[in-house]
């Protein structure tokens, strides 16, 4: 099986004055070439990292633990740190959470744009101009924007010319963190519909991350939910979140008011996110959880298999073995 | 761009008419009157009638207004007056000595800005490292330290011990060296000055980089340079450094009018003759017009200074520049 | 995200304290702590360091120790009482910037923008010159100038505070001025404005010195800055006699400043939101 | 509905924005709100809905155009309107003085405005407390803010906000810096109180699913104008102006296919008119007003449908 990116029990650890905090707690995905995973999951559990740690960008107080992350079959949590700029952006990209206010204020749009590309391929600068320019066009941009300094931009094409650059050096994959945030709901679906027609038109690669299902199952064939540090389940995207068997993801699909039909009582989920750092013995999920048995504060589920390429870590969907 | 440089000048000017308004004031509100002040310890001994003939030759006698006016007016033709203490034009007297205090600031001004700026994107980017706090605690240690004691220690320790600078004054006395030997003369006179003088301001501009430096480094467009591939140190001096010296630009005002100050105190240390020794020896005198001018044209000095980080900046941040267009 | 990690230790912070406990000591207790009077004849001048007088004698035979203890007072005192007049000055006027804004806001910006331009020690010089030396009246040069800085830092924080939610809905519940005032804003700069007033002392203890030793400063009180004022007269620092003459009274003002600004620095970094890492 | 709680008339705020542009912020709107009617603002950041918050709050003046509460003006009497009307905010972070601990939180409008003695406030805040969800209130009552979650403070706000009874709340986005999780049962909170007190409310929000959910009439903003107006319901239903059905588009499908245009609008024509699908001549000329297609159903557009 041709499998683009293989995370494999991954650990990922914040050192704080209170000790070690895991904020990615043995997470296991597998994504083939050519496919997209939706990760859904609230603030706090470990997503952001999860996107920081395969790109290893993360903050000097958080290191990976233990676990493997293969990219093309090669593990980049070895890489020397040379290796890896070479990887980043060409081989992964990553639009980085509020990709809008991410742009270098003192250069012009396509000065960025024409770095990128120059720091992995060698090419002439009119070479590279004229890329910036269809990488422009590409997203829907003036080509003249590219004289453009970040400020004189809208909040909407900011984020386009980061969509822009990520696919400058069409890379097999691009990780992006919450895309459409900071965005109002009309910008933000357009920006997704651009990335999925741009996906379909290139075959790339997406890890999409986002707290909204909307967005995570945008592009996905596959969809990963996150609970406090833990994939709880995974499944292709056609099943989620109707066929979906975790509480917490079928929890988590009631909990945002539908916009056609009755109007009913929400049920939404009881108590708190659980912080970092401290999260509750055996299933994490279980001090919210309506089905919650014995089992379930004793000992953590781990994902089983429930139908083809749909895994759930619950005591209540106890199938096959992964 | 221009509204922002109007708004400038108009500061400035508005600086510079208080200054020549304080100065035109000061003599005239202090117990027992600007002839006091103007004419020194001599005023006690002369006889009433001389007082007023000379209170009535300088136009002391007249309206405030119209004196005020007067005031101007001369400013406006450079007359700075007449200093009794030295017996000539005040003109003459510091025409002299701006060019040297000029030279010493702008030396120590650009010594001080490359070193804190240099060693404050050392210590941000080893933040939390012995290097930092080492830096850090090293520049506040400096600038504890009054900067006339400083060059005292320097001049003890390089020049009396050491013998490796001359203790004070601009040349060698009796050298009659010219050209580029005379330049390397007063060099290497004037090394210690600039250096007490540099050593005492890095802190400012070393504290307000690392500050800078740490929090442009948590920056978004960081980060995104970092996964687009480009190699830490590029990102470091392309991507962060670039931002970070925007605060450091606008922070130059203040840094020169500190830098000016610790001139006046330095100069007499060494014995430089520029404006700060003029003052000291204004003070020791008690030669008021002599010190209001120079506190004029340090004013004058610090604006031009001023003006011309004002034309630079710009170039340095877009958003200033493109206002205009826009 | 997760926080970063505060970038200094509050160890410097009571380094700084710690400093400053100790000058504080010596500045109640100098009549006892000093062998002579300082202001009479002990020897004759000029003496190097000996048993009875640890650090020698000045030009006019007065012990320099007792000197530099005496000393200790008179900087301290100016220094703190420079910057409590600064700080009143500059609370206020940030206060009221802050607060109302608007064109108030914008003509006293510009006020403090104009004092901050204008070349500080020479106007001190200046201003002390035609006063006459003084305690007082070094007192209120200082302070009547070094409120500026202190000014702006509280109005931003003011600005801040101002805009914050819960202030806002303290006003939305129907708070008048001075209780979401003395609720809600002055608590929150105190902290901010406490760093502020240590570090204008730091500064206005910098400023004394150099204003004494150009011979500006109180005739009547010895400060280590007229100490150095007689040293360098003298041209002590040309000879042997720097070391006990020239290097302790330097010392003395390093230390405090030191300690003035270590204790202001570790405040600001503690209180000043912005000054904290990360976003 | 017999006399509307709170009434604006003809409300504009303009700002001065940068480069001397005015801004128009808020620009002509009317709408009243009923006891026990919960008014739903939907529009995008930017939109002025909430200007119109702080409009109709009284924070801000409006530069034309008044607000009436029960039919007086509320500048008139300030501290009677500042009891019965209260503020709700987005951010449950900021919303709270850090420094406080909740007692003081949920009492300080009590001490404002003079009422109980200090063992009567006490015991008003644990009852209100206990309303909020927070029980045992004695758990919270000592604790600052930074030792509760969002969906705590929240609540916490919603207490201080309630405690004095008032007649009216403008709640401005409560719940959209909340995890989804914890969103449905803060929106649980306040239907569930709104409907027990009678409230009048204006809700604001960029959802309009969640603006469906908890309103009575729901109100469309865009660019300072309120371009559809009426019973939820219908706006949901049979929306008629194209901006809404873009929402509601997005809203549903989650993606949208057609193409942005990054144009200005026209000053004189249809501010919606650069990025609207309908858009004719006489969109560029003329702005349309609100008329009415229907049942209380108002919509601005020259061609409605």
């Amino acid at each position: 099986m041709d499998d683009l990116l293989v995370i494999e029990d991954l650990v990922v650890a914040y050192s704080g004055p209170a000790g070690e905090v895991r904020a990615v707690d043995g997470v296991s995905l597998r994504l083939p070439r050519g496919a997209s995973l939706g990760l859904v999951g609230e603030s706090g559990c470990g997503k952001t990292t999860l996107a920081l740690a395969l790109v290893r960008l993360l903050p000097s107080c958080a290191s990976i633990l233990s676990g493997r992350i293969l990219l093309e079959g090669e593990d980049l949590v070895q890489m020397p740190e040379t290796a890896m700029e070479g990887v980043r952006w060409r081989r992964v990209a990553l639009i980085p959470q509020a990709a809008m206010n991410s742009l270098n204020p003192v250069y012009t749009v396509g000065w960025q744009i024409r770095e990128a590309i120059a720091t992995h391929e060698r090419v002439a600068s009119r070479e590279a101009d004229r890329r910036a320019a269809a990488a422009l066009e590409l997203v829907g941009l003036d080509p003249a924007r590219r004289f453009a300094y970040p400020h004189e931009l809208s909040v909407g094409m900011r984020q386009r010319v980061v969509i822009a650059m990520a696919f400058a050096c069409r890379p097999p994959l691009i990780v992006a963190d919450e895309p459409g945030s900071g965005l109002d709901a009309i910008s933000r679906a357009q920006v997704l519909g651009l990335m999925q027609r741009l996906r379909h038109r290139l075959g790339t690669s997406f890890v999409m991350i986002s707290h909204d299902l909307e967005e995570a199952t945008a592009l996905g064939d596959l969809v990963a939910v996150m609970y406090a540090g833990k994939v709880v389940e995974v499944c292709p995207a056609g099943r989620f979140p109707g066929q979906a068997r975790h509480p917490y993801s079928r929890a988590l699909a009631a909990a945002h008011p539908p916009l056609r039909g009755p109007r009913q009582q929400l049920t939404g989920i009881p108590g708190e996110v659980p912080r970092p750092g401290s999260p509750p013995p055996g299933c994490r999920f279980h001090p919210r959880c309506p089905e919650a048995a014995a089992a379930c504060r004793q000992v953590g589920p781990e994902l089983s298999k429930v139908a083809p390429g749909h895994h759930v870590a619950c005591h209540l969907w106890g199938g096959e073995g992964l | 761009m221009r509204r922002f440089l109007a708004g400038r000048l108009v500061q400035y000017a508005v600086v510079l008419w208080l200054a020549l308004t304080l100065n035109f004031l000061l003599p005239r509100l202090m117990p027992g009157g600007p002839a006091q002040f103007l004419l020194g310890d001599e005023a006690g001994r002369l006889s009433p009638e001389l007082k007023a003939a000379i209170m009535s030759e300088l136009g002391l006698d007249r309206s405030l207004g119209h004196q005020y006016l007067a005031f101007l007016g001369r400013l406006a033709r450079g007359d700075l007056g007449y200093s009794l203490a030295r017996g000539e034009p005040i003109r003459k007297v510091v025409a002299d000595r701006l060019p040297w205090t000029v030279l010493l600031t702008g030396s120590a001004l650009v010594v001080a800005t490359w070193a804190g700026v240099a060693l404050g994107t050392v210590a941000a980017w080893r933040r939390g490292s012995r290097v930092d706090v080492g830096l850090v605690m090293g520049a506040m240690l400096l600038a504890s330290m009054p900067v006339f004691w400083l060059g005292m220690v320097l001049v003890a320790t390089f020049g009396l011990h050491l013998g490796w600078f001359p203790l004070f004054g601009l040349r060698t006395a009796g050298a009659t060296q010219t050209g580029w030997r005379a330049a390397l003369d007063v060099a290497r006179h004037l090394a210690l000055p600039v250096l007490t003088l540099a050593v005492h301001n890095l802190f400012g501009t070393l504290l307000l980089m690392r500050h800078s430096m740490v929090s442009v480094l948590g920056e978004d467009f960081v980060l995104l340079a970092r996964a687009k591939g480009v190699p830490a140190r590029r990102v470091m001096y392309r991507h962060a450094m670039r931002n970070a010296l925007l605060p450091v630009a606008t922070h130059f005002a203040l840094g020169l009018g500190f830098v000016v100050g610790g001139a006046t105190v330095t100069e007499t240390i060494f014995s430089l003759p520029g404006i700060g020794r003029l003052m000291y020896e204004a003070v020791l005198a008690r030669d008021y017009p002599v010190l209001q001018a120079a506190f004029l044209l340090v004013t004058v000095t610090v604006i031009a200074g001023n003006l011309l980080a004002d034309l630079v900046y710009p170039l340095l941040d877009p958003r200033v520049r493109r206002e205009a267009r826009a | 995200m997760l926080k970063r990690r505060r970038a200094r230790s509050p160890a410097l912070g009571l380094v700084g304290a710690g400093i400053l406990l100790a000058l504080g000591l010596v500045a109640l207790l100098a009549p006892w702590l000093s062998p002579y009077d300082p202001h009479h004849r002990a020897s004759r001048p000029f003496l190097p360091p000996s048993a009875g007088h640890p650090l020698g004698t000045n030009d006019i035979g007065q012990d320099i120790a007792s000197e530099l203890i005496h000393g200790t007072r008179v900087s301290l005192l100016i220094g703190v009482l420079a910057a409590a007049v600064a700080l009143s000055l500059g609370t206020l006027v940030g206060l009221v910037a802050g607060y109302y804004g608007g064109p108030v806001d914008v003509l006293l910006m510009r006020l403090v923008d104009v004092v901050l331009v204008v070349p500080f020690l020479p106007l001190v010089i200046l201003l002390a010159a035609y006063l006459g030396p003084g305690m007082w009246n070094t007192v209120l040069v200082i302070g009547g100038l070094a409120w500026a800085r202190p000014a702006r830092v509280i109005r931003s924080q003011v600005m801040s505070l101002r805009s914050r939610c819960y202030v806002v809905a303290s006003q939305a519940m129907g708070g008048r001025p001075a209780h979401v005032l003395s609720g809600h804003v002055l608590p929150g700069i105190m902290p901010l404005a406490l760093a502020q007033f240590v570090l204008a002392a730091s500064h206005g203890i910098l400023v004394e010195a150099s204003l004494s030793f150009l011979g500006l400063g109180d005739p009547v009180r010895k400060s280590w800055g007229s100490m150095l004022h007689y040293a360098q007269l003298r041209g002590a620092f040309l000879t042997g006699a720097w070391r006990w003459w020239v290097l302790p009274a330097g010392l003395m003002i390093t230390l405090t400043t030191l300690g003035f600004t270590l204790v202001g620095y570790w405040l600001e970094e503690r209180f000043d939101p912005r000054l904290r890492g990360g976003r | 509905m017999t006399q509307a709680r709170v009434e604006a008339i003809e409300l504009s705020r303009i700002y001065r924005g940068s480069r001397r542009r005015a801004v128009l912020a808020v620009d002509r709107l009317n709408l009243a709100i009923g006891g026990g009617e919960v008014f739903g603002l939907v529009g995008e950041s930017g939109s002025g809905k909430s200007t119109t918050a702080r409009l109709l709050m009284g924070l801000e003046r409006p530069t034309s155009g008044r607000v009436l509460y029960r039919g007086w003006d509320p500048a008139k009497r300030p501290r009677e309107f500042r009891r019965q009307a209260q503020l709700i905010f987005q951010d449950p972070y900021a919303a709270l003085n850090p420094a406080l601990r909740v007692l003081r939180t949920v009492t300080e409008p009590l001490a404002i405005h003079g009422v109980g003695t200090g063992a009567e406030r006490r015991r008003l805040a644990c009852r209100w407390l206990e309303r909020v969800g927070l029980t045992p209130p004695r758990d919270y009552l000592d604790r600052f803010p930074h030792e509760l979650s969002g969906g705590q403070r929240q609540r916490v706000a919603i207490a201080r906000a309630l405690i004095l009874e008032p007649a009216f709340v403008a709640a401005d986005e409560p719940t959209s810096m909340l995890d989804l999780s914890v969103q449905a049962g803060i929106l649980n909170l306040l239907v569930t109180l709104q409907q027990e007190m009678g409230l009048g409310c204006l809700f604001i929000t960029h959802d309009l699913a969640v603006a469906r959910h908890v309103s009575h009439r729901i109100g469309v903003m865009f660019a300072g104008r309120l371009v559809e107006q009426g019973p939820a319901e219908a706006v949901v239903g049979t929306a008629a102006h194209p901006y809404t059905r873009q929402l509601l588009a997005a809203a549903a499908v989650g993606v949208l296919t057609e193409e942005v245009s990054f144009t200005a609008p026209s000053p004189d024509g249809c501010r919606f008119g650069p990025r609207c699908p309908r858009a004719g001549a006489v969109c560029r000329e003329q702005e349309p007003f609100l008329t009415a297609i229907g049942d209380g159903h108002l919509v601005a557009c020259h061609f409605p449908g």
